[in-house]
């Protein structure tokens, strides 16, 4: 390992975290506690150092963030509480990602420049050019990191994206990093796609581009060192194709069970610290036991939270709530 | 009885056995999903295409210029709005050759809130669709008008777009499609895919005929006096559970029809049924900012003003972003029964 | 007095120095050709972008929430419908965040025909743009009104939607910007960019005043009180001319209001007119189906159906795929005086 | 010269022929009697040997042809008559590719399988999919060509034709064409792209891909012959990067005026054939006055022709008519 005894305890606390964190929402979805789920179960091993590495804070000196529905595990490594995911799951007004309007791991956090985790398949693509722009202009060493999918590089906006970020002289800081599970929602990467490296795609822009393992802690820690160097030194693009798991499939719309023979990122990263003897079955089970409380009692006070109320549908449409009760409907108290 | 999803994987089949299709075709709609509504299943033809809403229309029209009938589904028409240029492209095409490149294909697309989809597995089409030139559009609300209006669409010679309430992909309806057998649970297990490994099912379709509805024609769900409910879609039977309630209620005789067309729509029907009472809502759950409906409310304050009791009214959707996930947000944002009856209430009142 | 191009650019020019704006930007909007109607030469801070509108709104969204209030260009909104799911990301972003993310930008595109721009340099936006949220919008039919509103616009916390009516930015106003010089070649000297070589050119900018106009507050442009015409953009000069006719040739006093502001839209000054006049008339060129003056005319029959005399009228553009090139074909497509005046007669005569 | 001496002579006369036309139309346009001018002027040196390479028909045993606005090089290779272009510029009634709807230059052939040119830059690339998917399961010798400019390849449809025409095992016998002026319409492509060639995005998704000289007609005719072979052999896609000239600018309303230090493939032919004995100035001479001749007559005849009648704006909208008529404006004639 690159990296000290510390670090890697912190890592697998965390990822722990994550896990314990997407197990309970997918239970909250199947006893009725939430209507949707969608998360990261199976790219802990990833996100984590990715996470940890991040240029966390508000504005252009730091990093811009356009991130994918699976990064739970980025976002608690930046330190939000497994509370407040579970009051988005559970849709209260204290959400304070979306206010009850959004789904689950849907964040947006605005002191560390995480912008809205959106539905629609790599929209973020194109928005991430916008942060790249100001942040070359910017300079520093705040980056743009934009996040999706393997099955979304098929929209014409990842193309946008590498266009954007590789005009001669005006390249723009931004790591653009594809999630390979090797699905979109039940269609296999290689029915519809060709077999070649998607990082190849990158460097027919000449933007530096990486394939890696996502599921090792190591090379996912040193792979996104090393890309981040890079782009925040050379103000360049860089592309990194990372291999991922997809645990509980898609999502619960898909059952939300769990997949066998699909690697655990966390099970891999458990026996490196079991032979190094940095950590043990009982460190282990305390931390799962320890997070499965937290996100138990979370679970109970947030149910006893009020949801949002009708009429905050027209709150924070514009920044002046006026503009926007035209018309109002019938129905609607004022 | 058939459900909706059903219904339409039954026309389908119809379609790529005896009406030429060959290609039913969109994300996760092949084997062996056979899409996220099951609308697909079974299909021969149907398969998988990258994640690419362009590329999906894009390659419909292709497929349509070189004579294939192709059906292609967008997922959610909350994903169908950046191809906007593209459907305008399919609907323009005939047009501007000079009526050379007829352009005989059929898009389908689930549409609309309650079933507590968020922002974006919620959001309606029509107003944006009708707004768009050179499409039929249709919505049925009961599995036999799906089973219908989709073989219509299949042969009509113009891109037809057909959308798909999604709310009501899994109700039965109280009319039974020509051919398909007594107990729904039979129908089930001949077409419905098993769980688990599917790669060895086939399904058994049963005998089925082809109603053969015009693309066109309203449907009067329930005659009244005292009003008209101009609706379609998931709204419809929020509409006949008010004017039942209305009648039980207030003794208000409520006429409620369903348009199943939305272009060309059946201006007669909506016209002497305005006539007849005097009265009018228009209901659907777009959001009401340059709403279809509100074309319809044109139309029928042009055509029949002097014929008007009242002043016409429209029930349709806040005009927000987006449908919010939590309960009393989803409420609050699109057209429920109570709100209907509210209506309603108001527009007889009126003189 | 300076056309609506100049205008424009004068107001962009008061933008990067003033308030802020670091980006003009989209397809040729740079140096040398400062975008394909002048309206950005000169400015400093402009720049070409890739041919590539979802790029364009894209980087624009991402922009804003850099905190940098760009301002991008579509070239023409005929171009601009395969971006409407990043314009409503663009819309929804600060709602969906519970007011985390204010998204200030400006989108400008050229909008309408009468430059026998064919089918694909005449298409209107309003309908489908009105649908959309969170998005103000605006039309200026002036160079005054077009100066005032960019700034307001530039200066507004929220996205904000700058209709161009092309046909009129090479049109002067009545009223001057204040501070612009007297002799309009003056002002061409100063900050047209020449023909041929343009690599050392420097614009010399007039000392302007921001006239502060107010979003959502609509002009009337002709008193009266027979009849309201509402309308906007190009047609507010067919509006005005009609008027005029018509007082000459039938005595008829005609009130035109100029809306300016699509969304919000000033409500009280619309229903204010109608409820003097008792007759409407609302004018626009986009296509009739789903028209955002249905719209319009859906609020005043809710709200103003007693004070109504007449039928309330709608004068659209035809429900055709586009505006065809040869001139007969514009003129079937889109309103015409005549027809504006044949429709205000009609209905002045009906009771 | 890799062919004979009597199709040079023919490609010559379809070069000046070509050319002479677009010289019409511009003066056509400049002297009020067409709206807008766009076209091919500067690519006839690959645009004729396409057009003379192509299988001409209609159905899938034929090519689908999804063209750019500057191809009436190939349409007039392929038959078309100059009477009907100039129909189209002065939109008359009986402009037989839109009946006096559209742009000069957009054509619309249904006997040919040529689709309707359309204005929005790269749809074409969206739409050539599906006569791409028709073609595959067709079989035989039929292949579906696209053609767009440079600047184009930044939109998003770029990349989507290049992934769904490389699917693995599933691919599409597409070959697509990039003509490359070097221009939008008057942003440089070297301003706003890496400086790659266009050809790397096709490789790498693993598609045959080719960079050429667009302004020689040899080179023209050779690349064109190879990559149909590949393409109608293989049933596999091809790209083609063609480097052109653009000898008027991009349009009348950027003037269309002569533009110095272009290189002309109609002079460059002329030297060789000078040089190879072929034909001789005076044979260049009488080619140009025929083309010059034919298209003053037609412009005479044409502005004899009426205009397309209002009501036609509702004719072919709908396969019937009367579908279209909902609701019928105030102003028209029934
Ligand atoms: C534009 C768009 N189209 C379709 C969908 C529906 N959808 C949601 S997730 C998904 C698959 C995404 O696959 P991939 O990009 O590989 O990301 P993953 O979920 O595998 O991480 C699809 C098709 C969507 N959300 N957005
Ligand atoms: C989608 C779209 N955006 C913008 C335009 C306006 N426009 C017309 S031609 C052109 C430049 C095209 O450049 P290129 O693709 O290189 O083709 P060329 O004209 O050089 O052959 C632009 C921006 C358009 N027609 N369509
Ligand atoms: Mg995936
Ligand atoms: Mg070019």
């Amino acid at each position: 390992m690159p990296f000290s005894k510390e670090k890697q305890i912190k890592i697998h606390d965390l990822m722990v975290k994550a896990r314990l964190l997407e197990e309970r929402l997918i239970k909250m979805n199947k006893s009725g506690l939430g209507f949707f789920w969608i998360g990261g179960a199976g790219e802990e091993a990833f996100h984590v150092p990715l996470g940890m590495l991040i240029k966390k804070g508000e504005g252009l000196d730091y990093d811009f963030l356009h991130f994918h529905y699976r990064q739970s595990a980025t976002l608690l490594t930046l330190g939000v509480e497994m509370i407040d995911v579970i009051r988005q799951m559970h849709n209260t007004a204290a959400d304070p990602y979306s206010g009850g309007r959004n789904f689950v791991n849907h964040f947006a956090v605005k002191k560390w420049n995480v912008v809205n985790v959106t539905s629609p398949i790599e929209v973020q693509l194109a928005t991430c050019i916008g942060t790249g722009v100001a942040h070359r202009r910017h300079g520093g060493e705040g980056i743009t990191i934009v996040t999706g999918g393997d099955a979304g590089t098929a929209e014409g906006e990842f193309a946008s994206a590498l266009g954007w970020a590789s005009r001669k002289d005006r390249e723009l800081p931004i790591l653009n990093i594809v999630t390979d599970n090797r699905y979109g929602i039940s269609t296999p990467f290689a029915e519809v796609h060709c077999d070649r490296p998607i990082a190849e795609r990158g460097r027919a822009f000449g933007i530096e581009s990486a394939t890696i393992n996502g599921n090792d802690v190591a090379e996912s820690y040193a792979a996104i060192e090393k890309a981040m160097a890079y782009v925040r030194k050379k103000r360049k693009p860089y592309l990194l194709e990372v291999k991922v798991s997809r645990l509980y499939g898609h999502s619960s719309a898909s059952g939300a069970n769990w997949v066998e023979g699909e690697v655990d990122g966390i099970v891999e990263f458990e026996k490196k610290l079991k032979n190094a003897k940095i950590l043990g079955e009982d460190d282990f089970k305390k931390v799962r036991e320890k997070y499965e409380q937290e996100s138990i009692e979370a679970v109970k006070k947030v149910l006893k939270e009020p949801k949002p109320k009708p009429e905050v549908i027209f709150e924070h449409i514009f920044a002046d709530r006026k503009d926007a009760e035209i018309p109002w409907p019938p129905w609607l108290k004022k | 009885m058939a459900n909706m999803a059903q219904a339409i994987r039954m026309a389908l089949h119809i379609g790529e056995t005896e009406l030429g299709v060959k290609d039913v075709f969109g994300e996760d709609v092949g084997p062996p999903l056979g899409g996220v509504f099951t609308c697909t299943q079974g299909i021969k033809c149907a398969w998988n295409s990258p994640l690419d809403e362009r590329g999906i229309i894009g390659c419909a029209l292709g497929l349509a210029l070189a004579g294939q009938r192709p059906v292609a589904e967008i997922q959610f028409a909350d994903y169908i709005f950046n191809t906007i240029d593209l459907l305008k492209l399919c609907g323009n095409t005939r047009w501007v050759s000079n009526g050379q490149w007829p352009v005989q294909m059929v898009v389908m697309v689930p549409v609309g809130a309650g079933i507590h989809g968020s922002i974006y597995h919620s959001h309606s089409f029509e107003s944006v669709m009708t707004h768009l030139q050179g499409w039929k559009i249709v919505i049925p609300s009961t599995p036999l008008d799906a089973f219908g209006l989709m073989l219509s669409a299949i042969k009509d010679p113009n891109p037809v777009m057909y959308l798909i309430p999604k709310a009501l992909l899994r109700s039965r309806g109280e009319e039974k499609i020509p051919g398909e057998p007594e107990d729904p649970k039979e129908l089930n297990t001949m077409i419905d895919a098993p769980l688990g490994d599917r790669s060895k099912w086939k399904p058994v379709w049963p005998k089925l005929k082809d109603p053969n509805m015009l693309l066109g024609k309203a449907k009067i769900c329930l005659g009244g006096r005292d009003v008209s409910v101009i609706t379609y879609g998931r709204m419809v039977f929020k509409c006949v559970e008010a004017a039942q309630k209305l009648k039980e209620q207030d003794n208000i005789s409520v006429e409620v029809i369903d348009l199943r067309t939305l272009f060309p729509y059946d201006q007669e029907a909506i016209f002497d049924s305005v006539k007849k009472t005097g009265r009018v809502v228009v209901v659907n759950e777009d959001t009401e900012v340059t709403n279809y409906g509100e074309h319809i409310l044109r139309r029928i304050t042009e055509d029949c003003f002097y014929s008007l009791e009242a002043p016409p009214a429209l029930l349709a959707g806040a005009n927000v972003p987006g449908v919010g996930l939590a309960e009393p947000l989803e409420e609050a944002s699109v057209p429920q029964t109570s709100y209907i009856i509210d209506t309603v209430r108001r527009v007889v009142k009126q003189s």
